[in-house]
């Protein structure tokens, strides 16, 4: 039931988009156009996933054992960037087609505070192995279903004639607000069973 | 030889159907009007005073707006009125008269003309304000009033029914005729049905969205609703109840913020009434209707994408390769 | 009754019973004659006359090699006096021999009947409808000729011949079914014979039932031409949407009606087909409907090709103000600036309408009504395809079919917000394929 | 002067949050009260400052191929600071400002000056370009914070300042009150800044 709590907390409840503000860089910058930001999606949840696996084995096995989790900061951003490396690199050589369809997002997702905050986020919840994946794998699947839905807003917003003052970031971030107002209907969902 | 002169060049065709935004619009608000009246006579003037306020501020705003902005003024056209309407009809009675103004203002100003106003804005002004409203003053907000009864504030028989609030259920008949808590506009089923059906007649809306969206609460509600297991859920009541009926016909029909194809319209309809019933059932508010619409408002443009139709002479349902 | 249909459509106030009863009427040439030299959609043929030169009705004035195109001739006897640029109902000046009437109508001496439909073999029809002159009269004005040569590895098995006049106001194809009903089977077994195909269909909407029936009559002893009946709706007579409803098969997205085995052609087409080989006399007139608020005396006439408006409107008498000149019908016709204009082969009506019906009203912004979108008949999200044409979105618009458009003009008609969404796509689609020509 | 103008560049023409829409996360998820958005720009100011100072400093001796692990490591570090020096002095703002402290490590502001300032240019410059965008950013979050709490709560700084009849609209320090805001405020300044153009 936990895991049921975690992925609908982080897809719907409290997307990591619309209520918990992680990722938003990527969310206003890279979700012009619905298959980019389909690309953009798909890439963050495979690292997200992957790097809540590694962070938690980083955590329990080197910081906690040796008493370094002061450094976690340090530590967790170094292992971050080295797996997007590594896995650049991986799909590289293994699935051309699949590192053109996402090669390009991968440098940008070093920087994307989603996969630092998910990670710090499993350690201080106590989640085990499986949770941390879980919630890894939800958390980006919930970046996943809000850059989507807001990208297709925005290709609609192309075609409206939006006040001058209010083109590009502004109404990017109007439309967000609404949208998480709408997210709204979410809360307290299923809380009779999860809690 | 005859001559012509001051002839009108224009490209075809050189007919048009004599359809009209602002005629569909006035539709609306006359179908709108029954509901009105009986809640006029339910909850009292202060009904129809919430209900003006919301209006006029509505209008005041596009006008003021469409004139800084320096575009033509076209409050005229019903679509502010329209917006005031259903935002004035979402408030329980005894809101104080500045929530429908700020709401209003909202709706226009922020949901509307910032996106460019008419046709340009991707969620429901009134739904996202009554929101907006709901999140920024909850109290005022879920104070819902009894029918006759000045001053009372009651539970809705959805929060009843979600076990959220004691009380004794109404019947069938109050739940239609709307002699139930609630809402100033929502409580009577008949009259907005009745509103609904003269719409769907005149050929303002489609009937695919609210048959999907009433149809699948009826189904899901059925299915999931009860306490006893499967299958034992009370469709009708579900049906009856709450602002399902003003959401089916009159919001989730909305033009500038529901899909344009045919299977969309289906799509929205169906969707809106499943995340109603999962709100409904399971979520953290007794009612779902509005955040429903809210959030099927948000994948309109994906839904649209996503169903363009088959194209004569096309061998599937696909967008063309460039 | 009229079951047979397409998906989408518009059913427009039609208003035929203006005319619909007015039997055709010949006109009397009148003293000058204006005959455009490109009347059909191919190549340009050049003058066989020179100004000065003398011409007898049914005499070739102008020819050329190119495959797609068809001869001109002469609609009068009398005097060449002019070969100049002249203004045409298309819009622009084109080169027109112009001929002054002698008043007397004297046939050109070469004119040959030609022999029973028995005796000639494909080929000799296919070499008749090039020599005859003959082009879609419906309005498209293709060289009948190239349409009924199906391309290589293509074959026809069918022949439709489109009786439908799903076009308000028009009714000269159901004057024409009524009044030369045997031209019009003469001319549909010649198209089965050119085509080698045994099967026919005349397609004639529901709301002739007097044509309906006669043919029916007529065809009674006959095997393998069928009438059907079909629903009132516009565009029911464009090509595609008229093979769909009377067959199923959809023609495919940028092919013609011979891949599905089709061949169209207009009743008008057929008659006239008919009368050239039963007398040998070419395409040198037609039936016109001339009809609208602002004439007087409307009505169906058989005019001679190259015959101004305006001759033709002072025998009908104007009314009121008029304020629009339209050449074919209210959905698909081109607005004319000056009634100076001539009849063309591809001519079948004449529509003058008073200030009070020209519709008025500025465009308003779109709601996503999606009326549009319920009527396009090609089942195209036209409000989207205005938008990528007027925004230069080019690729989103060729990706969402912008190319299938037949320019119907249901759209625009429908729209609550009088917004022009056919003559925007029809920008859209040039600019479309003129980057497409670009990139090759 | 030339200092003043590298100053004046981070806190006007260059603004991180206003001008090139930068470091989202912290701006929108902190600002539900004015204190939080300055002790957010507090620790900002100091995180760019030193890792501008530390970068420009190694700037001449780190191969090109490992700047940028590099600089990761020296943001970290400073952030790593931080996060201790403000759970020990400052516990209750540390519990509010949450995850978003070490959240500073990537927040694309100081790892865009360290890149794009500090390992061009030398060690006072740098500072007073790590300075000038720190203080923008902290006016910005300010700002923000300040609209949003007098709006959502009536006071600004924990001080009431609206009447008490003034009933705080809660959704201005719930998410779509931070998007919201944001928004207009970017629309505000593009239009003031087109109006001043206009003027003069």
């Amino acid at each position: 039931m936990e895991y049921v709590a975690i992925i609908l907390t982080n897809i719907l409840i409290n997307n990591f988009i619309v209520s918990r503000f992680l990722g938003i860089c990527p969310f206003l910058g890279v979700s012009k156009q619905i298959e980019t930001a389909t690309g953009m999606g798909i890439a963050v949840t495979f690292v997200m996933t992957v790097a809540s696996a590694v962070t938690w084995a980083t955590e329990r096995f080197v910081l906690a054992t040796m008493g370094l989790e002061y450094l976690q900061t340090v530590i967790f951003i170094l292992v971050i960037a080295a797996l997007v490396q590594f896995v650049e690199m991986v799909i590289l050589k293994t699935s051309p087609t699949l590192y053109q369809a996402l090669g390009v997002y991968l440098p940008l997702i070093t920087t994307n505070c989603a996969i630092l905050g998910v990670a710090v986020i499993n350690v201080q919840e106590f989640y085990n192995f499986g949770q941390s994946i879980v919630s890894g794998f939800s958390a980006g699947l919930g970046f996943t279903l809000a850059i989507i839905l807001f990208a297709g807003i925005r290709e609609r917003l192309e075609l409206a004639d939006i006040p001058e003052s209010l083109e590009g970031f502004p109404i990017a971030l109007i439309s967000a607000g609404l949208m998480s107002v709408a997210f709204f209907g979410f809360q307290g969902l299923f809380s009779a069973f999860l809690s | 030889m005859v001559k012509l002169d001051n002839l009108v060049v224009s490209s075809s065709p050189h007919l048009r159907s004599g359809e009209d935004v602002e005629k569909m619009m006035w539709h609306v608000n006359l179908a709108l009007l029954p509901a009105v009246v009986l809640s006029v006579y339910y909850f009292g003037f202060r009904a129809l005073a919430i209900i003006v306020f919301s209006i006029a501020a509505a209008v005041a705003t596009e006008a003021i707006i469409q004139k800084a902005t320096g575009k033509d003024i076209y409050i005229a056209d019903g679509s502010a009125v329209v917006t005031g309407l259903l935002l004035g009809m979402n408030m329980p009675v005894h809101v104080p008269l500045w929530l429908p103004v700020v709401g209003s203002v909202f709706a226009i100003a922020v949901v509307k003309e910032a996106f460019g106003g008419l046709g340009s804005n991707f969620i429901n002004p009134a739904l996202a304000a009554r929101a907006v409203l709901l999140a920024a003053w909850p109290v005022h907000m879920t104070s819902y009033a009894v029918p006759f009864v000045d001053g009372a504030t009651h539970a809705t028989p959805l929060s009843i029914l979600s076990g959220a609030a004691q009380g004794e259920l109404p019947s069938y008949l109050d739940l239609f005729l709307g002699n139930v808590g609630g809402v100033i506009g929502e409580t009577s089923a008949l009259a907005l049905l009745v509103g609904g059906i003269y719409l769907l007649v005149k050929g303002v809306i489609d009937w695919r969205t609210p048959v999907g969206f009433l149809g699948t609460v009826f189904v899901l509600s059925w299915i999931f609703g009860g306490n006893a297991g499967l299958f034992t859920g009370d469709p009708l009541y579900h049906l009856l109840a709450g602002g399902l009926m003003l959401g089916a016909f009159f919001m989730a029909t909305d033009y500038v913020t529901s899909p344009v194809t045919k299977t969309g319209r289906l799509l929205m309809g169906i969707g809106a009434g499943a995340i109603t019933v999962m709100i409904r059932l399971w979520g953290g508010y007794p009612e779902g209707v509005s955040y429903a619409i809210l959030l099927m408002n948000v994948a309109t443009p994906l839904i649209d994408r996503y169903t363009v139709p088959r194209v004569y002479g096309t061998a599937r349902k696909q967008l063309a390769r460039r | 009754m009229g079951r047979l249909t397409f998906q989408g459509g518009v059913h427009p106030n039609y208003r035929k019973e203006i005319t619909s009863d007015r039997p055709i009427t010949p006109l009397a040439a009148p003293a000058q004659v204006i005959i455009p030299l490109h009347q059909n959609i191919g190549a340009p043929p050049e003058p066989l006359v020179a100004v000065g030169d003398l011409v007898k009705v049914g005499q070739k004035i102008a020819d050329t090699e190119a495959f797609v195109s068809a001869p001109v001739h002469a609609s009068v006897s009398g005097k060449v006096v002019a070969i100049e640029n002249r203004p045409s109902c298309i819009g622009k000046e084109v080169l027109a021999v112009v001929i002054e009437s002698d008043g007397q109508d004297t046939p050109w001496e070469g004119l040959q009947p030609y022999p029973a439909l028995e005796e000639m073999s494909p080929d000799d029809l296919r070499q008749a409808l090039r020599e005859g002159g003959l082009v879609g009269m419906g309005g498209a004005m293709f060289p009948t000729h190239v349409k009924v040569t199906p391309p290589e590895g293509k074959k026809f098995d069918l022949v439709i011949i489109n009786g439908s006049e799903c076009e308000g106001y028009l009714t000269c194809d159901h004057r024409i079914m009524l009044e030369w009903t045997e031209d019009v089977i003469y001319g549909t077994k010649a198209f089965m014979k050119v085509t080698g195909v045994d099967k026919a269909i005349i397609g004639v909407e529901a709301n002739k039932p007097d044509a309906i029936e006669l043919l029916r009559e007529k065809l009674a002893a006959e095997e393998g031409i069928e009438v059907k009946s079909l629903e009132v709706k516009y565009p029911q007579g464009a090509e595609k949407q008229l093979i769909k409803a009377l067959t199923g098969r959809e023609v495919p997205s940028g092919g013609l009606p011979v891949d599905v085995g089709c061949l169209v052609q207009n009743v008008g087409t057929a008659a006239a087909f008919a009368q050239y080989l039963k007398t040998g006399m070419p395409l040198v007139e037609r039936v016109v409907t001339v009809s609208g608020s602002s004439v007087e005396n409307p009505g169906n006439f058989l005019v001679k090709i190259g015959t101004p408006f305006g001759y033709i409107l002072e025998h009908c008498g104007v009314v009121g103000e008029p304020k629009k000149l339209i050449a074919g019908g209210p959905m698909m016709g081109v607005a004319q600036i000056t009634a100076e204009v001539p009849v063309v082969k591809g001519t079948s009506g004449i529509l003058l309408f008073d200030k009070k019906d020209v519709p008025a009203g500025d465009a308003r912004p779109c709601v996503r009504c999606a009326k549009c979108v319920d009527v396009c008949p090609v089942q195209l999200l036209p409000l989207f395809l205005m938008d990528y044409s007027l925004k230069g979105m080019l690729h989103r618009a060729e990706e969402y079919h912008i190319l299938d458009c037949i320019e119907c003009g249901c759209c625009s008609y429908t729209c609550p917000s009088r917004r022009p969404l056919v003559q925007t796509i029809r920008m859209g689609k040039a600019d479309v394929l003129a980057r497409r020509r670009k990139r090759q | 002067m030339r200092m003043w103008q590298v100053f004046k560049n981070g806190v006007l023409d260059e603004n991180p949050t206003f001008k090139l829409v930068l470091g989202m996360c912290p701006t929108l998820a902190v600002t539900t009260a004015a204190a939080n958005g300055v002790w957010m720009g507090l620790a900002v100011i100091f995180v760019l400052t030193m890792s501008n100072l530390v970068v420009s400093l190694i700037r001449d001796f780190i191969p090109d191929k490992i700047r940028i692990p590099c600089y990761v490591v020296v943001i970290a570090s400073f952030v790593t600071i931080v996060d201790l020096l403000l759970k020990a002095y400052q516990p209750e703002m540390h519990a509010k400002l949450g995850i978003f402290i070490p959240l500073i490590v990537v927040n694309c502001i100081i790892l865009a000056r360290a890149e794009a300032f500090a390992s061009k240019n030398p060690v006072l410059p740098s500072i007073v370009d790590g300075l000038g965008m720190g203080v923008g950013f902290t006016v910005a979050l300010t700002l923000l914070g300040c609209i949003r709490e007098l709006l959502g709560a009536g006071t600004v700084f924990g001080i009431q300042v609206l009447p008490a009849a003034f009933e705080p609209a809660i959704i201005m320090i719930l998410p779509p009150g931070a998007f919201l805001t944001l928004g207009f405020l970017l629309g505000f300044f593009n239009w003031a800044g087109k109006r001043a153009k206009q003027l003069s």
